[in-house]
């Protein structure tokens, strides 16, 4: 199904079932054609605003877990989430351990082909200037713009996590958009990465991961986004009471930090890659 | 002696070139009784273990053990319960889990991971609470120090790692 | 005086190379180009700039560094009473002279930000005072927008030379440089060849043009009014708000943020007294002493950024807004969360408002 | 804080192997730390007093002493300490004895590292906060599980001592395993005219409340006040109406029903009083062999039933409980020895259970006391009792010795010559184990004046000949082979720990080893304590042991929970974990791994849950402290911030 028809079949469940909704959350399109942003639907007259398309990258279960509160709670109406197959899994980990109440939730589900990792695209094509749409072809991502339509293969642009995503259909779902697909790669080959790394000894390792959390800056947007690092405000990372980490930048306080954000997903990641 | 040790004291960065440090994290039921066992019975043993003591291994946050290996410890070592036979009933199961995750983890990110054990020593174990801080110390005197993440030289190789690749 | 020079593009390692010998040279660059990441670092031979797109770190910690060393303290123990004791206090050493080149009108216009608080206010701090005499910018006119700039929406725009000490304009073959402050004169020496008439002809022409460039819709610099009859308007906010999340990147990637902490690191009778950016978007942020937050959530924590950047600063600082327009915080945002949508709606549906 | 440091010499055990005045020299460099000296015997009145001189004099507020090993001395320091005015846990102990001075004589290395001892414990006590234990009121009434000898002479004493009792019966009898048995060891005394009086003192004591046919649902609460779950199964009889006259069980046709009192041997009827001494007496019918229950038709013991006690539509019915103390005197199983194929598994009628034998032995048992084959009905002339059969053998995973078969196999070859005079009894054992008073006199009264044959071996094979059974194996003192042409084989089958124990441990929070056995909190020391406070054990539910020694942990047992109730509060321990509810998450993971339970939530005024530890329950293990993702729960006296503040102590 062409993406455009997804995000109409996408609007149109919403509205049929909005009655029993109190805000729906999925993405809409950002400050420009090139990034989508998640969206949060009270009015259904807004229903047009959401898209589905290869630019929905945002991982957005994790705003039920982190900031829906009861208050928010209308009298039994539900939350309508858009999940492709890797944030469905975040959800299911997400109810597993009882931050979200799977009967609170309406779950769209949408097979997913991928996503557009920006910063691989614009660096294929630095001056990329009034794009229109963003599209996957089969193994082509089609960028269309005012001037003209480019094809990257997706091997390029693809976010990496995408093209080793072993789960591009929602594991859980109230409604699934669209037909399953198959993953694009197969299990066994799935840790090749890692696998490589392994091979590498000791000291390169240990390198690779200094020059890695060197370019940590500390900002902790990979925690915030991470849908199940629940911990959010009371980080130990931090924290003064317990103080396990200073304020320095050094290599140390930041190996530390991933030490902890490492060490505390152990068991409960979901590869969502966000 | 006495000029030697003074020397140590005050230069307190070169005392830690001869001295290895290892850190043991150990449950007081138990490996702690089993330390005292070997203490009782005068079982000798190499001077580098500090013992923690701690009231169960279940308390051990995996975190203790990477925090020590980058803050320059030379070896880790946590001790508690025979499994089936915690104090407190579970605590060195989760422990034992613990421990087997952080010993996969710890190669992954490139810390030596002969640098941790974790072993199981009753308190009546004297000989083999003996036998457990000789083998590691001499595996860690074997490793030399640990220089852990020192910050300045780290950011420099960090960099000069950039411009070879 | 010397007029203005040119640099040939294969000549600019050379010349960066000469300054370098005298002072530390920060550029922008890439250290790890698959990554994209660009940040400034100072020059090395083997380190070369990247100055055809911005930057993915402004040079903000050129002169504010992310954590920084302000004093060493020990504590010296009484020999005869143990529990009195003298503290000793050892500052940082003093810093060399500084350029930063390829810095875009943006990054530089947010160190003016910087200024109104830490050199013109009532209080002068020393830390910055002492890097920011010392640091000179020569600044690129910026060619290259997207569409997360809008330097021209907060009165600035991709020609303006306000805080730059020397001007360094993109011509076919290289760059023709100008000092613009007495301060930046004794470097033109260094700074290449004169330059031709034709090359400043067409240098002329591209500032022009520049120049001339509208970046960014609206004008955002006279929200400050909207801001307070917007400041009750919670429904306003958690919409505003909702989707982000609390992460502090756009505080970080910010040129104009300039908030910090102060932490003492000691061990056992030594220690150091840090100073490290903190940004409004955390939790710590406000949090009190008894452990109570007047901002205990986003949504307090997002208004304060518009509205400090927007309302409070202005009102303080003469109407300088503390927002460049670089849009890094757009640009870096995990969830493309846009600030000038939000500052443009704040006039939005104002009848609707209870106040 | 003002710190002082005490080290002490501990005479020459320390000295001569650390120079402890330069750790106190040393010690003065370290922050906060005021004072510091040396002692010869700190632990001495003396250097007690020092240390108490010393807090007033410097006005410390808090002392770090270097000595011996805090399980030695600590509760010594703290008391002084708290003598001094302090509170008694501003106070750590560096143990540079066992874990310095004893283990190296390296004095310049031992040195270094007491003053790095030192260091840590200045910086964690750095971190200490005064703590305070809370009182909580004791609800003194006691529940005894299980209604064995152990747990009847722990009841009794309990209930002589005032204390309302409640116990709880897994089936329709108390009585347990002694119930069954004909005879004791080293008297021949009868067994039941031994138990019985107990039995009916226990149903006729008025502070004792009886559940038969009951078992534990469910465990919470803790020392002082625990709440206690029990589920009172269906008997399909109205037991407050039910007289025990047996009416039923004569004229019930379901007659092929499991004898289980009687171990298997011969059958009983699916209404059933399980044996006349009962207590209580009451009939209980057995669903599974019930026409009615099973088919829908019969009802005869309804018509029959004098007082009109059949109820076919009971269930069973939770109870709920409150006691301040729990006896646990769950007894045993008999081990399955149809694990041993050389033994012929199960499958020879003749080859026996010592279980089995006894109710042969006992008057009140199916054969009423005559001694015959369960084949044929026929008088043994040859009778060989097997010993350590699952017991030490590891290779069917029972190292450990029953301690019971040795003695009961003389007693019961003993009863037998007593019976029948002309039937030959051998015994094959592997070693005697009678340690008790007057117990290895009995077995030589076995061998010398009722000629039964001992022979040293181990039995390789049984197997049928003809209507008898061969026993081959070993006589390793004769060196020959030995086979033994038998009429029946007693296996002495070792002891087990009874079905279900694991689940009951785990419902109670307490250890059990790898065999099942319950765990007592120390081997010696604390042997009938285990490691929830006020769950205490009696009897063969902690280990193999026979009718005097259970006797005795019951009456011990009962004196543990005296002397608990003797107080009506209790101090707890305050190193418990507490929660910093502005931090907590609202995760639950400290709830489901805490072991005792002593965790749960708790709604605040905005309607948000948040942990909150029970600090009376708590254990102060630590485990939810190394869970809590972001450390809202921390143990106290051994916080993130103290075990770090050891950390960098010796790192850097």
């Amino acid at each position: 199904m062409p993406m455009d028809e997804k995000t109409k079949t996408l609007q149109e469940d919403f509205e049929k079932n909005f009655a029993d909704l109190e805000l729906v959350i999925g993405w809409e399109t950002g400050f420009d054609r090139l990034h989508a942003t998640p969206v949060f639907i009270r009015q259904p007259s807004e229903l047009g605003k959401l898209v589905w398309n290869p630019l929905c990258s945002q991982n957005l279960s994790g705003y039920l877990a982190k900031n829906l509160d009861a208050s928010i709670q209308e009298d039994g109406k539900k939350i309508g989430i858009c999940v492709k197959g890797c944030d469905s899994r975040s959800l299911v980990a997400l109810i597993q351990e009882n931050f979200i109440d799977r009967d609170r939730l309406y779950i769209v589900g949408i097979p997913c082909e991928g996503t557009v990792d920006l910063r691989r695209l614009m660096h294929l094509k630095p001056s990329l200037e009034n794009v229109r749409k963003v599209d996957i072809e089969g193994d082509e991502a089609v960028v269309e713009t005012d001037q003209e339509t480019l094809r990257f293969p997706i091997e390029n642009v693809l976010a990496r996590k995408c093209l080793r995503c072993l789960y591009p259909n929602p594991v859980i779902y109230d409604t699934m958009i669209g037909t399953p697909l198959k993953p694009r790669i197969s299990e066994d080959k799935l840790y090749s990465a890692v696998e490589k790394f392994d091979t590498s000894d000791r000291k390169q390792r240990l390198a690779f991961w200094k020059t890695e959390f060197n370019r940590c800056i500390r900002c902790y947007a990979c925690r915030n986004a991470c849908p199940l690092c629940v911990c959010q405000d009371n980080c130990i990372a931090e924290s003064r009471k317990p103080k396990w980490l200073t304020q320095r930048d050094g290599i140390r306080e930041k190996f530390l930090f991933h030490m902890i954000h490492g060490l505390h997903l152990a068991g409960r990641c979901t590869e969502c890659g966000e | 002696m006495n000029k030697k040790r003074d020397m140590m004291i005050s230069e307190t960065g070169t005392q830690r070139e001869k001295e290895i440090k290892i850190i043991g994290f150990l449950c007081n039921w138990c490996s702690y009784g089993g330390a005292d066992t070997a203490g009782v019975c005068r079982f000798k043993q190499p001077t580098d273990l500090r013992i923690i003591r701690i009231p169960c291994t279940g308390r051990m946050d995996p975190l203790f053990v990477v925090k020590s290996l980058i803050y320059g410890a030379d070896g880790v070592l946590v001790s508690g319960c025979h499994p089936k036979d915690c104090h407190y009933a579970v605590g060195n199961l989760y422990a034992r889990r613990r421990m087997e995750l952080l010993k996969r983890f710890l190669p992954f990110i490139g810390i030596d991971t002969n640098r941790f054990r974790y072993t199981w020593v009753s308190a009546s174990e004297g000989q083999l609470w003996q036998q457990v801080v000789t083998e590691f110390s001499e595996e860690i005197h074997r490793l030399g120090p640990n220089a852990g993440l020192n910050e300045k030289m780290d950011a420099e190789t960090a960099l000069s790692l950039f411009n070879t690749k | 005086m010397r007029g203005k020079t040119f640099i040939a593009h294969d000549e600019l390692p050379e010349v960066l190379e000469r300054l370098s010998k005298t002072m530390d040279v920060w550029i922008p660059t890439a250290i790890n180009d698959e990554k994209c990441v660009i940040q400034f670092l100072p020059y090395q031979p083997d380190r070369l700039p990247v100055l055809d797109r911005q930057s993915t770190m402004p040079p903000k910690k050129v002169i504010f560094p992310q954590v920084e060393t302000l004093l060493h303290f020990s504590r010296k123990k009484d020999e005869n009473d143990p529990f009195k004791s003298h503290i000793e206090l050892e500052d940082e050493e003093e810093v060399s002279p500084v350029l930063v080149f390829g810095a875009r009108p943006c990054d530089v216009r947010g160190f003016l930000v910087f200024d109104e608080v830490y050199l013109n206010g009532p209080y002068k701090d020393p830390y910055y005072a002492k890097r920011r005499e010392k640091t000179l910018f020569a600044t690129l006119v910026c060619e290259t927008s997207d569409n997360a700039c809008f330097c021209s929406a907060v009165g600035s725009g991709p020609a303006d030379q306000t805080g730059s000490d020397l001007w360094i304009i993109p011509v076919d073959s290289g760059y023709v440089i100008e000092a613009l402050t007495k301060r930046a004169e004794n470097l033109m020496p260094e700074m290449g060849k004169d330059a031709t008439e034709a090359q400043i002809a067409e240098a002329q022409n591209v500032q022009k043009k520049v120049a001339a460039l509208h970046i960014g819709e609206g004008d955002l610099t006279q929200s400050s009014d909207d801001f307070e009859d917007r400041f009750s308007d919670n429904e306003f906010w958690r919409d505003m708000a909702f989707k982000c999340i609390s992460c502090g990147i756009c505080t970080y990637v910010c040129p104009t943020c300039y908030c910090f902490n102060i932490t003492d690191e000691a061990k056992d009778l030594d220690g150091e007294r840090i100073r490290s950016w903190d940004s409004c978007m955390f939790n710590h942020y406000t949090r009190e002493a008894s452990g109570h937050n007047p901002r205990p959530s986003k949504l307090e924590r997002y208004r304060n950024r518009i509205g400090h950047k927007f309302s409070y600063f202005p009102k303080k600082y003469k109407g300088m807004i503390a927002c460049c327009g670089c849009g890094r915080c757009i640009r870096r945002c995990p969830v493309a969360l846009d600030i000038r949508n939000v500052v443009l709606s704040l006039k939005k549906n104002k009848e609707n408002v209870d106040v | 804080m003002r710190i002082g440091v005490f080290i002490c010499k501990c005479g020459t055990n320390i000295a001569n192997t650390v120079d402890t005045e330069a750790v106190a020299r040393k010690a003065l460099e370290y922050p906060d730390v005021v004072y510091a000296t040396d002692y010869m015997y700190t632990c001495s009145e003396p250097g007690q007093e020092e240390i108490r001189e010393a807090i007033i004099k410097n006005r410390l507020q808090g002392v770090v002493v270097a000595a011996c090993t805090p399980h030695m001395h600590e509760p010594t320091f703290r008391r002084a300490v708290e003598k001094a005015g302090l509170n008694r846990y501003m106070f750590e102990q560096a143990n540079i004895r066992e874990h310095v001075s004893w283990v190296n004589k390296d004095r310049e290395s031992n040195t270094i590292k007491a003053m790095d001892l030192v260091h840590m414990a200045v910086e964690k006590l750095r971190l200490n906060q005064p703590l305070f234990s809370s009182k909580v009121p004791i609800n003194k009434r006691v529940l005894v599980i299980g209604g064995g000898i152990a747990g009847i002479q722990a009841a009794m004493d309990c209930s002589d001592g005032g204390l309302d009792v409640v116990m709880v019966e897994r089936e329709t009898t108390i009585g347990g395993k002694m119930a069954k048995l004909d005879k004791t060891f080293p008297t021949i005394d009868c067994s039941s005219c031994i138990l019985g009086p107990k039995m009916v003192d226990i149903s006729q004591k008025e502070n004792i409340s009886l559940h038969a046919y009951s078992e534990i649902e469910s465990v919470s609460g803790y020392i002082g006040n625990f709440e206690v779950k029990i589920r009172k199964k269906a008997t399909y009889v109205d037991w407050n109406a039910c007289t025990g006259c047996g009416e039923c069980t004569q004229k019930c046709p379901s007659k092929k029903t499991y004898d289980k009192f009687n171990e298997g041997l011969g059958s009983t009827t699916a209404i059933n009083i399980p044996f006349p001494q009962a207590i209580p007496k009451r009939a209980r019918i057995n669903a599974e062999s019930c026409l009615y229950l099973t088919k829908g038709k019969c009802k005869k013991c309804e018509k029959v039933c004098p007082a009109d006690a059949i109820r076919f539509d009971m269930e069973d019915e939770i109870i709920t409980e409150d006691v301040g103390a729990i006896v646990v005197a769950t007894g045993y199983d008999m081990f399955d020895y149809s694990v041993y194929g050389e033994y012929g598994g199960g499958r020879y009628p003749d080859v026996i259970t010592s279980l089995q034998y006894e109710r042969i032995l006992s008057a009140s048992g199916p054969y009423g006391g005559h001694i015959v084959r369960p084949s044929d009905g026929k008088e043994p002339r040859n009778i060989v009792f097997l010993s350590c059969v699952g017991s030490r053998d590891a290779s069917v995973g029972r190292p450990y010795c029953s301690g019971v078969c040795c003695m009961y196999i003389a007693k019961q070859a003993i009863i037998t010559r007593d019976h029948l005079p002309d039937c030959n009894c051998y015994v094959s054992y592997m070693d005697i184990r009678s340690p008790g008073k007057n117990y290895d006199e009995f077995i030589r009264r076995a061998q010398e004046e009722y000629g039964i044959n001992y022979i040293r071996g181990r039995v390789g094979k049984i197997y049928p000949k003809d209507d008898r059974l061969i026993v081959q194996g070993v006589d390793t003192l004769m060196g020959v082979q030995m086979d033994i042409e038998a009429d029946l084989v007693v296996l002495a089958t070792g002891l087990e720990a009874s079905e279900g124990a694991r689940e009951l441990a785990e419902k109670l929070r307490i250890s059990y080893d790898q065999y099942g056995w319950y765990m007592e909190s120390h081997p010696k020391l604390r042997p009938v304590e285990t490691n929830t406070a006020g769950v205490y054990l009696a009897g063969v539910c902690q280990g193999p042991k026979d009718i005097p020694a259970s006797v005795a942990q019951g009456s011990a047992a009962a004196a543990k929970v005296q002397i608990l109730f003797s107080r009506d509060t209790i101090e707890t321990d305050p190193q418990v974990a507490l929660v910093n509810e502005r931090v907590c998450i609202s995760c639950g993971k400290c709830i489901e791994v805490c072991p005792f339970g002593a965790i749960q939530w708790k709604t605040l005024r905005d309607g948000s849950q948040k942990a909150e530890v029970l600090p009376t329950v708590c254990q102060g293990c630590g485990l939810c402290n190394a869970t809590c993702p972001p450390k809202a729960v921390q143990l106290q006296h051994c916080t993130d911030d103290q075990i770090l503040a050891e950390v960098n102590a010796v790192c850097e």
